[in-house]
């Protein structure tokens, strides 16, 4: 969609910039006299019945414009604006008369061309503020000109000898390969230390394995039952084992697989254990048949 | 005889020098800097006045070195091209819309959406821009320091190098066109016409955030433009 | 003069027909044979002649056109390869296979592949002692004088360097080991570490032979060994 501020722009615009784009406008219209404007294909754009079913073919008013303006077969600077405008306002008219939609960028255009024509029509007054038809025009023929160029120019571009079709590169470019060179890292302490982990791993050394006396929960059990007999009183479990083992590197073994047994013969009837307080004396008696003491 | 020597010396080294600035340029498809290039070079050869020798050196040969834009690059000489000549390997032509819209770049740059549309007298789509960023001869320099700041747009060393344009001034009727005035983006043309200009970012404008791509379209820019 | 003419005539083509061939050739993707070059000169251009020329004329040059079978194609000069590569360092460990390795070639130096099994206590790889050599630490001194003559390796002065040592000499012996609490005080009495030499060849150990290297790992030498 085409914007409106963009279409008016021209006429909004200061009345000392639109001298000087007229100005301009004018002194270029000397410097590219003889350029000759390109002819429209003739065919099917020169009849005018093909030319509004064409109307979604246009980039917009003034590229419709510019193509009336090329059928006009003059020098752009020479282009009678009047007829311009008159062609394009009949051409929309045209459509129009055809219930054809016309976008309102279209209109707009029209619209602003409506009045250029009646600035160029009037003869400007002194005391007039607004700007005179023919600044009006040169602006026009200015936008018009310079679209032209573009697109001559697009067209120029694309003649030059273009990379891949008429110019070309290395067909076979040389790919850079990234080498990667490792920067090792190791210390001294860490080397002194792999090789004397080694060293110490690998080292024949003489290992002799202590033994120790283990009571085996059964021992212990067979044990327990000896030393507690009949006995009906409560008697520490170190006392009994004091009796029974002699050092002291023994007595751990044993008192933790007599421990072990005397719950094993407590669940099984045989025994009460009691415990006032916590690591006090153990102390163990015989259970009674009667099934008295727990 | 030393002095003999030292000459000697010096046009080994030239030639040696020469010869890496030929086999770099050779060995990359793409465009390469006297500064890209100076790194396989002795600390004290001098890039520049190297380039200048070989690009002598292979004037009128079947390759030629030439320059795109600040970088340098072979390429086969424009005169075969008739009988080097492919087929286009695009496989989709730009539109006259896109067509229209890099020439405008070209030789309006830096422009804004906005002054490109008024050239064309119509809105410009996104997907016009996209595609032009997208063939790399297009792209986004900075933003103009005007009220909404808009994007302004300029060509790329790609695009010289697929025309075979050394510098912007080498724009087909570039000259023609100033002399006529018509490379004044905006109504009115100033006091002085202005050149499409790819340096660096001008006062009018400012850098792009780094993560500005995406803005751009914002509807704001498009109410101001 | 119509012979002069002639043989100026002759030499424009010569030089447009080399012109092309050097275009043709820069611009395909693929070595072309003169076959393939062919179609793009003149009728009576003898395509082999003009390939031998430019082959002349690049000679020396900073790219070549080499030969590839019966096709040809210009590549950079084989002395200005280095233009090709880009070398990234990375900081990579030791493993602690290599570096066992490494501190047992160290002390126990001039030592085989066996030796430094028998005190690691594990076999070694091929690439550890690969690894070692490629850090610069290790080298092969010789062969050792007994059956299977199997390599001897030894550290070299980079290795030193590398660890702060004047000397081999420096590094720390049994006592020094246990004073820094590198090794247990309970180690069998008869241990010793061994005095590390990296002097000239001993008596037991015979030159390398130039071309020897790939012959170390030999699967004879590992049963020998």
């Amino acid at each position: 969609m085409l914007r409106d501020q963009q279409l008016s722009a021209p006429a909004t615009q200061s009345l000392t910039d639109r001298v000087r784009a007229a100005n301009v406008a004018r002194m270029n219209s000397a410097h590219s006299s003889n350029d000759r404007i390109d002819t429209a294909p003739d065919g099917a754009l020169a009849n005018a019945d093909v030319l509004y079913v064409e109307l979604g073919a246009y980039e917009g008013p003034l590229d419709l414009l510019l193509e009336l303006a090329r059928r006009q077969k003059v020098d752009m600077s020479r282009i009678s604006v009047l007829a311009l405008a008159e062609q394009y306002l009949g051409f929309i008219d045209t459509v129009r008369d055809k219930r054809i939609e016309v976008a309102a960028d279209y209109l707009v255009m029209a619209a602003w061309l409506v009045y250029l024509k009646s600035r160029l029509m009037v003869p400007q007054t002194t005391n007039d503020d607004e700007p005179s038809g023919e600044m009006l025009a040169a602006v026009l023929q200015f936008r018009l000109k310079r679209l032209e160029a573009m697109r001559k120019a697009a067209t120029r571009l694309l003649d030059r000898p273009q990379r891949g079709r008429d110019v070309f590169a290395r067909g076979a470019p040389e790919p850079i390969a990234i080498v990667r060179r490792a920067l090792w890292e190791a210390d001294l302490f860490g080397l002194l230390k792999a090789y004397a982990s080694q060293r110490e791993r690998t080292a024949p050394a003489d290992y002799q394995p202590i033994h120790r006396t283990v009571w085996s929960l059964q021992e212990a059990r067979a044990i327990l039952q000896t030393l507690i007999g009949d006995t009906a009183e409560w008697v520490p479990l170190e006392v009994y084992l004091g009796r029974h083992v002699g050092s002291a590197a023994e007595r751990v073994t044993a008192l933790a697989s007599t421990f072990a047994s005397s719950l094993e013969l407590v669940r099984q009837g045989q025994l009460d254990v009691q415990q006032s307080l916590p690591f006090g004396p153990l102390l163990l008696r015989r259970k009674a048949r009667d099934g008295g003491a727990s | 005889m030393t002095r003999a020597r030292d000459d000697t010396e010096r046009d080994d080294n030239l030639e040696r020098n020469l010869r890496i600035v030929e086999a770099v340029l050779f060995a990359s498809a793409e465009p390469l800097s006297a500064a890209e290039i100076a790194p396989y070079l002795d600390p004290q050869a001098q890039p520049d006045a190297l380039l200048a020798q070989l690009q002598r050196r292979y004037a009128g040969r079947g390759v030629n070195l030439v320059r795109r834009g600040s970088r340098w690059a072979f390429r086969t000489a424009e005169d075969l091209s008739f009988i080097l000549k492919r087929e286009s390997l695009e496989a989709r032509p730009l539109s006259r819309a896109a067509l229209e819209t890099l020439s405008i770049i070209a030789y309006h740059q830096p422009a804004t959406r906005a002054e490109i549309e008024e050239v064309r007298g119509v809105s410009t789509g996104k997907g016009t821009l996209d595609i032009l960023m997208e063939t790399g001869w297009v792209r986004m320099r900075g933003r103009r320091r005007t009220p909404g700041r808009p994007v302004t747009y300029g060509t790329t060393e790609a695009f010289l190098d697929h025309f075979g344009l050394e510098a912007l001034a080498d724009l087909p009727g570039l000259e023609d066109l100033k002399g006529a005035g018509l490379l004044s983006a905006r109504l009115p043309p100033g006091m002085q016409v202005p050149l499409p200009f790819d340096g660096p970012l001008r006062e009018d404008e400012e850098p792009l955030d780094p993560d500005d791509p995406g803005l751009e379209e914002s509807p704001e820019e498009d109410r101001n433009a």
